[in-house]
């Protein structure tokens, strides 16, 4: 047992799919346990792999483990699809199966009582499968089909309960909007096979690294030097933008929450999401190659994505969405570090970024599930009910705020640090704006959560600490939440049986050694703890500065509070371009295309019939004249033809 | 074993004089024989279908020959002969066709109005179709063409339904008429293209093999090509001779609108491809991009118009424009993947457009109404039968691990490599446009609460959640494990001249 | 002799006016009057013919004897039914007899 | 000229049709109405099967019995292609006398004298298709056209009847007088009436004469385009069709064209070949007018007859292919697919006589939901539409995919191409009767006795149809054997060029 069965980590959870749909309904609860055994299952499985790929690495050399089979054959195109682990792939599989469990561990509970609990695994069991396929594909086809399996997962879990209107349109918006990144992403890939031919992750990097890119052209369009792979790249990193709800196609992530919380711990914060930071990191070898351009687009969008999102978060009143934000917010930095060269920090960021975000989103579905309540102006001093929560929760917000020594804040330092030292100052700048501002709305967020009164009585009242099934998953991630950051040292990692720190474990070229920056930190920490004083000054008691600011600058409320007014734009494009061209289509085809063209082309038979049968006029002196017409005519025409 | 394919052309036809036979006091009989006929065209194609032999690279398998005519007239030695026999191409369609018929009888098993004639004429209809896709011979495969056309004005004219829209109506004897005549129509130009083919060829035979063998002028296949690309393109929904099937479906009962949509469109794409590619490598070269064109064109228009419609068989009578757009598209590729592709997306939409017509059907029984805007909320009341409905859309926008995923995927990949990115990337676009309207009708109709004018919905009959079933099994069949359709195709599309690899 | 084209020539101007009889009349029997001028002028080439091109065969000759008996066979005939049209709408005219038409 | 052999024997086949015409006069005249005794009265109806009895007697008596190869006088050649005309013809009166049976019993005066006539037209016929020379091709036609001019006018009381008489026999008579001027330019300019004769005068050089000649030529066509009913010529078809009895029409409908085009391609295969490059285009325009006006016209019918008329003027521009193409290959694909629309036709008629015998109507729509009143019918008459309309498995199909395709051999492509085209106007107007009939609904059930014979009749012509449609190899090699006797001479031309 070792890497070579590492594709048995994403069989268990799909052998479990397959088990609950077909038996499911016969089984005792809904075969929950099957799905959490398959899933716990993949989880250890982890641990021989681990330790078998470290085994096989000679210091910070390490040997990726790939292994495929024959899928499709033709003559001279070949698919063959397997998985490939390395670093970056350990550190997914990681997040992704240790989220899994305590999320699947957590929804035991949470979603008791649902009609629908078995199906609820089941789709669970099916995420699971398409996530860990996704993470292990060794080929951009493999990579697809999971990628898309996910955000199919992705679609039944928001809609999970799609008797409520609402949870049916988000499901179809959440699939359509990623479905339009995935055109992108698609296209990419068969940019990449078109040149390279294979779809073969590693084969692809080769091709390229031997320039096989270069001077590539698309149908005609003069296409020189990087620019074929640039422009692959740039597409690849459509699908990206899709699934990872960067700017412009973020619109979908804040409405997904529609679905069960739980689900938005594993799929919307932890694991679905960060697909699109993964699927860069794994390809970055080829935007390295591309020209700067790409990278730029990266940084570019991210850092959009990171301050339109915090701002944004500012205003939002349902707990679930400001979470989402500050996912949106998070995955933002981590392609922000993408852009800025460092594979290190956008995968740290992503690791410890999957249990906060994860511990964030349960213990606020505690929250819900306690008093049945998810907008903030409703609830309010629950620290005094829900202790354990209050405090998990806080460990969480200080994480994401970034606050020594939580895990949050070293991912955080090592993206600020990589984009000072790659990108120019203004970027700099606007990053550590959104530290600040990302300060400000948790803090916000935690403040009228659960400190001072409760503002909806009722919900309050019956409110206490979940069970143990909810409150052991909550604890295990404040934990790690707490101390998962350490990885950065090169002591901590050693002592894990790594050769060094994560920066000497995962990384792009060169193994990086930890480089504490001071400067970074002593900027970050004090915005965030400015931030943190600040949200304290607007959002405490009766919260009154922050209703007088808002008061103040109610445009900038306004605009921020109707999300930049991107969804209204989007919904208007659908309602008045979209469909009113679907409609000209279709009225284009009904009376241009089909009335007139075709009916009209039958009428005009029938018309010439009409018309031809007047000819029959009855009278015999006609009859004789047409006959003697005729002959007349064959004979001339016969002479004059002849002579 | 050429005796399966004789069978499978003979059964349907013998059926349908016992049917005739059978008195009409007895419905339930006239069902039973229906069935059971169905059920051995099923496994006489399973049979075709899985005991089809790789011998590598082209040749023709269970080969059956019957003189027809010979040494007579123009015609030399085997002149005319009923020549059947099944490549890597028909043997996946045949197995479609003895799918969806077996479906089909299934979801028609309530037609109560004249139900002899019904099955009388879809019998006939089938027998028409495995003929096509059988025939080696030119003359015959255009005669089964015709026989798959001629009960179909009467089979949507006597069963169909009228609409009223509203803003205009389409009545069912519109719509039957103005298909058979389409259809007819088409044809006119493949006649053209047979005639003046077996006039170049001078070899006084129909048979495909030996017409094969010939090297045409290439003047004379640039100018003849047109002829069997639209003939049959009318057939295959190619836009813009595509109206007839949109109105034809909204017309036609479920049941025909299964096997029409699933299996006689097919019909279309595979005459271009047996006929005009194969015979005719450089006109196909000559006017690929042209079919590529109109492809696109189809692919996305048909998908925009869906995108408009309340009406659910509209809805789907356009996706099938669409779908079979992508089918044109993979043909136009002219490479082995891009064929494939074509071919797989022949299967792959066959079974899924079937599947989609049934649910209409279902759905429409009961409701008496296919309008998505009255519904709301209904999954709660049909759950199987709205599982059923997300399968087949899943699959028509491309979902991995359902068949409409590897057939796109394929052609999409043909496309980049003949050069077309722009088709690619339309192509590409036009699934994601499929997402939108399949996920907004589902939204619509399926999801949220229900309807209170709904109440009285229930699942759908049992034989029709077991023809679904059947039609969701073979989309994950080639979903998952799509090696031993490629298999089949590839093996012979690289043969096919003129396609390059 | 006198030249066959003389015959020729009485003959087709005895077949025009026959044509034109059969165009400009309007009643039936005037028609078929025409009609048999018409004949007669194709008896006069089948003679003339005969006599100046093949004067030992007789076709020619026998066809002009088969053509006089036809065309009498088909006055009689014709004659029945313009009679019975008389009878049952007392009117030879052919301009009224249109009630089949288009 | 060929040895002329005054072997009498060889027109048995026509004596007995003569003899049986006369005898069904005797009988009708002579045979008393209280009957004698025992032998009681003489139905009018089984008069019908006496004389369908002279006609099948002489197809076998002309089948098995006489000599092959050789010839009558030097007038009349006995061969393949007359066995294979005097068959066709001689089941052609046998099914007209069949199917008329009960109509001329309740609707006709006279039933002895209209079998005498149906024979007599099967005479003519028989003489048209034999003839090797162009008198006794006349007096042929001019026998076939008399009977069809009196049974057209056959019923005394009828308006219609005595228009569509009128307008035929006078028509008939203007344009056999036009044939007979063509037949004297031909003779004139050739000096001689023998097809062959004819046939080797002009493959030498005829500069001087080409005037003459061609208007011969058109003269001929013209004649023989009137009974074939070629547009222009056709005027008469529509009116004739409709004015005559019901069974006249479907006697007219075959035996009118099918005879004359016996006589068009013996004529033109034999005589006229050399100067096919002068004549085809000539024909193919004819072809093309025929078949345009002919379908595009018949879409606009209500009645039934007059649809069937026009659907027949639209199948002889496809037939006049076959001489525009002439070539052995063409000349059979002709015969096949004319042997292939008349029975078609026949069956399509028979079942509008049974229907206006029980009914006496003949409009489209009156034919309403013949589905539920007659099944068998509607089925019947749905499969002679759909072969007429050259849909698959019946007869249409497979004979004009024969013949179009020999036009096409010809390089007569473009043609083939207007003839599908115009096929496929065709299926609308035949899918409208279709649609009537199973789509409409009967105002009231039928309730009238099931005609056996009929039914009979219509059940061989409808299995004749499946057959032809289904394997027409056998009658394929028969047709293609016996037309080949009339292209014997072809490529005279070629050779006396050389």
């Amino acid at each position: 047992m070792g890497a070579q069965e590492a594709y048995l980590i994403p069989a268990l959870p799909a052998a479990a799919f397959v088990i609950l749909l077909l038996f499911g309904k016969y089984l005792p609860r809904g075969g929950d346990f099957v799905a959490i055994a398959a899933i716990a299952g993949s989880f250890l499985l982890l641990f021989p792999v681990l330790v078998d790929f470290l085994d096989k690495a000679n210091g910070t050399d390490f040997v990726p483990v790939e292994k495929s089979w024959e899928w499709v054959q033709f003559d001279n195109f070949e698919i063959r699809l397997g998985f490939f682990v390395d670093q970056i792939t350990i550190v997914m599989l990681a997040v992704v199966s240790f989220v899994a469990l305590l999320v699947q561990v957590y929804s035991v509970a949470y979603m008791r009582g649902d009609p629908k609990y078995g199906w609820y695994f089941t789709c669970m069991s099916l995420f699971a499968a398409s996530m860990l396929t996704l993470v292990l594909a060794d080929n951009l086809l493999l990579l697809y089909a999971a990628w898309e399996g996910v955000g199919f997962c992705s679609f039944l879990l928001i809609g999970f309960w799609w008797e409520r209107r609402s949870a049916a349109e988000a499901a179809k918006k959440a699939f359509i909007t990623t479905r339009i990144g995935d055109v992108g992403f698609l296209i990419g890939i068969l940019l990449l096979w078109r040149e390279a031919g294979t779809f073969d992750i590693t084969e692809i990097f080769d091709f390229a690294a031997r320039g096989g890119f270069n001077n590539a052209d698309i149908g005609g369009l003069g296409l020189s030097g990087n620019a074929y792979l640039t422009i692959a790249v740039l597409f690849l990193f459509a699908g990206a933008v899709g699934k990872s709800g960067q700017f412009p196609l973020h619109v979908w992530l804040p409405d997904a929450m529609e679905g069960p919380t739980p689900v938005s711990a594993l799929i919307h914060a932890a694991t679905m999401v960060v697909a699109g930071v993964y699927m860069v990191a794994r390809m970055f070898p080829l935007f390295v190659l591309a020209d700067d351009i790409a990278l730029d687009v990266v940084t570019a969008l991210g850092l959009i994505t990171v301050l339109m999102s915090a701002t944004m978060g500012l205003v939002e009143t349902d707990i679930k969405r400001v979470i989402a934000y500050s996912t949106l917010n998070s995955l933002g930095l981590m392609f922000v570090a993408l852009g800025s060269g460092s594979v290190t920090a956008a995968m740290l960021y992503l690791l410890v970024h999957g249990f906060f975000k994860a511990l964030l989103f349960l213990a606020s579905g505690s929250v819900i599930h306690a008093t049945e309540k998810q907008d903030i102006r409703e609830l309010g001093g629950l620290a005094a009910k829900m202790p354990v929560t209050a405090a998990v929760f806080g460990i969480g917000t200080l994480a994401m705020i970034g606050v020594i020594p939580l895990s949050g804040f070293w991912a955080k330092d090592e993206v600020l640090h990589a984009l000072d030292q790659h990108r120019n100052v203004v970027l700099y700048i606007l990053a550590l704006i959104s530290v600040f501002i990302t300060a400000l709305y948790m803090t916000r967020l935690f403040i009228r959560t659960f400190l001072f009164e409760a503002r909806d009585r009722v919900g309050w009242g019956h409110a206490h600490d979940a069970e143990s099934l909810m409150t052991l998953p909550l604890v295990l991630l404040a934990a790690l939440t707490a101390v998962g950051g350490l990885v950065v040292f090169g002591f901590v990692g050693e002592a894990l049986g790594f050769p060094g720190g994560f920066g000497e474990f995962v990384f792009f070229a060169e193994p990086e050694k930890f480089d504490f920056a001071w400067g970074v930190a002593i900027f970050s920490t004090a915005l965030a703890v400015g931030g943190i004083v600040a949200g304290w000054y607007f959002w405490s008691e009766k919260a009154e500065p922050a209703r007088r600011a808002g008061e103040a600058l109610q445009p900038v409320y306004e605009t921020l509070y109707n999300r930049y007014y991107i969804d209204d734009a989007y919904q208007w494009v659908i309602n008045r371009v979209v469909l009113t061209l679907g409609a000209l289509v279709a009225w284009f085809d009904r009376n241009i295309v089909n009335d007139t063209a075709v009916d009209g082309s039958a009428g005009l038979g029938l018309f010439a019939g009409f018309e031809l049968k007047f000819l029959e006029t009855g009278k015999l002196p006609n009859y004789a004249l047409a006959i003697v017409a005729g002959v007349i005519g064959l004979a001339v025409l016969l002479l004059v033809l002849r002579l | 074993m050429g005796g399966v394919l004789f069978a499978l052309v003979t059964v349907p036809l013998c059926t349908a004089v016992l049917i005739m036979l059978v008195p009409s006091r007895y419905p339930q009989l006239v069902r039973y024989v229906a069935l059971v006929s169905a059920g051995i065209q099923f496994a006489l194609s399973l049979i075709v279908f899985f005991a089809y032999e790789f011998q590598g690279g082209r040749g023709l398998r269970f080969g059956f020959r019957l003189d027809w005519l010979e040494n007579v007239g123009f015609l030399g030695k085997n002149g005319i002969s009923l020549h059947l026999a099944v490549d890597g191409i028909a043997a996946p369609l045949v197995l479609l066709t003895g799918l969806v018929i077996f479906a089909a009888v299934f979801v028609s098993w309530n037609i109560s109005y004249r139900n002899k004639d019904f099955f009388v004429l879809l019998f006939l209809l089938v027998a028409g179709v495995f003929g096509v896709f059988e025939s080696q011979d030119l003359f015959f495969l255009f005669f089964w063409y015709e026989v798959a056309v001629l009960p179909m004005y009467l089979l949507i004219a006597v069963w169909g339904a009228s609409s009223n829209f509203g803003t205009f109506v389409r009545t069912k004897e519109y719509g039957a008429m103005k298909l058979v005549l389409y259809l007819v129509a088409g044809s006119v130009l493949i006649f053209i293209g047979i005639f003046a083919t077996f006039v170049e060829a001078d070899r006084g035979t129909f048979d495909l093999p030996v017409l094969g063998q010939v090297q045409y002028d290439s003047g004379f296949q640039k100018a003849v090509f047109p002829f069997y690309m639209i003939g049959f393109g009318v057939l295959a929904g190619m836009w813009p001779f595509h109206t007839w099937s949109p109105d034809g479906h909204v017309a036609a009962p479920t049941g025909v609108s299964m096997l029409h949509a699933g299996v006689l469109m097919k019909l279309g794409a595979f005459g271009i491809l047996r006929v005009g590619m194969t015979l005719l490598p450089e006109g196909a070269e000559f006017w690929a991009p042209v079919l590529m064109t109109l492809g696109v064109i189809g692919a996305l228009y048909g998908a925009i118009s869906a995108l408009a419609q309340t009406d659910l068989k509209y809805m789907v009578g356009y996706s099938s424009v669409s779908h079979m757009g992508f089918v044109l598209m993979g043909l136009a590729t002219m490479n082995d993947i891009g064929v494939s592709g074509a071919v797989l997306q022949m299967f792959a939409h066959g079974a899924m457009t079937a599947l989609m017509f049934a649910n209409v059907g279902a759905l429409y029984d009961q409701a008496h109404t296919r309008d998505m805007t009255t519904f709301g909320g209904i999954a709660k009341k049909m759950p199987r039968h709205s599982a059923f409905w997300a399968i087949a859309g899943l699959s028509s926008l491309g979902l991995p691990g359902l068949a409409g995923f590897i057939a796109e995927f394929h052609i999409f990949v043909g496309t980049f490599r003949a050069g077309y990115y722009w088709a690619g990337a339309a192509g590409i676009l036009a699934a994601a446009i499929t997402a939108t309207y399949i996920l907004r009708m589902l939204a619509r109709a399926y999801f949220g609460p229900l309807n209170e004018k709904w109440e009285s919905l229930r699942e759908m009959r049992l034989g029709e959640q077991f023809a679904g079933a059947l039609l969701i099994a073979f989309l994950l069949f080639m979903g998952l494990w799509p090696t031993p359709f490629i298999d089949r195709i590839s093996d012979t599309v690289a043969n096919i001249p003129g396609i390059t690899s | 002799m006198i030249p066959i084209n003389d015959f020729l020539v009485l003959s087709s101007i005895l077949f025009s006016l026959g044509i034109y009889g059969v165009l400009a009349r309007r009643s039936a029997v005037l028609i078929l009057m025409s009609v048999e001028l018409m004949l007669q002028a194709v008896s006069i080439n089948f003679i003339a013919f005969a006599v100046y091109l093949s004067p030992q065969a007789f076709t020619g000759l026998i066809f002009a004897v088969f053509v006089i008996t036809i065309a009498a066979a088909e006055v009689g005939l014709a004659l029945a039914i313009i009679l019975r049209l008389y009878r049952n709408k007392a009117t030879a005219n052919v301009d009224e007899a249109d009630m089949m038409k288009w | 000229m060929p040895d002329a052999n005054f072997d009498w024997k060889l027109l048995t086949p026509e004596y007995i049709l003569v003899a049986w015409a006369g005898l069904l006069i005797m009988l009708d005249l002579f045979w008393p109405a209280g009957g004698f005794g025992r032998w009681g009265r003489l139905d009018k109806e089984l008069l019908g099967y006496i004389a369908a009895a002279g006609a099948l007697i002489s197809v076998l008596v002309s089948l098995i019995w006489v000599d092959n190869d050789t010839n009558f006088a030097g007038l009349i050649d006995i061969n393949d292609y007359t066995t294979l005309f005097r068959v066709f013809f001689g089941l052609i009166g046998v099914f007209a006398c069949l199917a008329s049976a009960r109509y001329v019993k309740e609707r006709l005066l006279h039933a002895g004298e209209y079998y005498a006539f149906i024979l007599l037209a099967v005479v003519g016929a028989n003489g048209m298709a034999a003839a090797s020379e162009l008198l006794t091709a006349y007096i042929s036609l001019e026998l076939l056209s008399f009977s069809l001019y009196v049974l057209t006018a056959y019923a005394k009381f009828d308006l219609r009847s005595n228009e569509g008489g009128l307008k035929y026999m006078l028509l008939g008579a203007f344009s056999s007088a036009l044939l007979l001027y063509g037949i004297g330019m031909i003779y004139g300019t050739t000096g001689s009436t023998h097809y062959s004769e004819i046939g080797k005068a002009l493959s030498t050089d005829t500069g001087g004469i080409d005037e003459a000649l061609f208007l011969g030529l058109a003269l001929i066509m013209a004649g023989l385009g009137f009974k074939v009913a070629a547009v222009p010529f056709h005027m008469w078809t529509p009116d004739a069709y409709e004015g005559a009895p019901l069974p006249v029409t479907a006697l007219i409908s075959a035996i009118s064209k099918s005879g004359g085009f016996a006589l068009f391609l013996k004529l033109f295969a034999e005589a006229f070949e050399p100067k096919i490059d002068d004549w085809r285009y000539f024909i193919a325009g004819l072809s093309v007018a025929t078949m345009v006006l002919g379908n595009l016209v018949a879409i606009q019918q209500s009645n039934i007859k007059r649809l069937l008329a026009y659907s027949s003027i639209g199948q002889v521009g496809y037939l006049l292919m076959g001489i525009a193409a002439l070539s052995p290959e063409s000349g059979s694909a002709l015969v096949l697919h004319m042997m292939g629309y008349v029975v078609t036709n026949l069956a399509a008629f028979v079942c509008v006589i049974i229907y206006y015998n029980w009914t006496g109507k003949e409009e489209i729509k009156d034919f309403a939901g013949l589905r539920d009143t007659a099944p068998f019918l509607a089925l019947s008459l749905s499969i002679a539409l759909f072969s007429l309309a050259g849909m698959p498995l019946f007869a249409g199909f497979a004979t004009k995919f024969i013949l179009f395709q020999a036009a096409a051999d010809q390089d007569l492509l473009w043609l083939a191409g207007v003839a599908v085209t115009m096929s496929f106007v065709s299926l609308y107007y035949y899918l409208v009767i279709i649609k009537e009939m199973f789509l409409g609904k009967a105002e009231a059930p039928l309730s009238v006795r099931v005609p056996w014979v009929e039914y009979g009749a219509l059940a061989l012509l409808v299995a004749g149809v499946l057959f032809i449609g289904l394997y027409p190899a056998p009658l394929l090699d028969w047709v293609d054997g016996s037309t080949a006797d009339v292209f014997a001479g072809v490529g005279r031309a070629a050779v006396a060029g050389q």
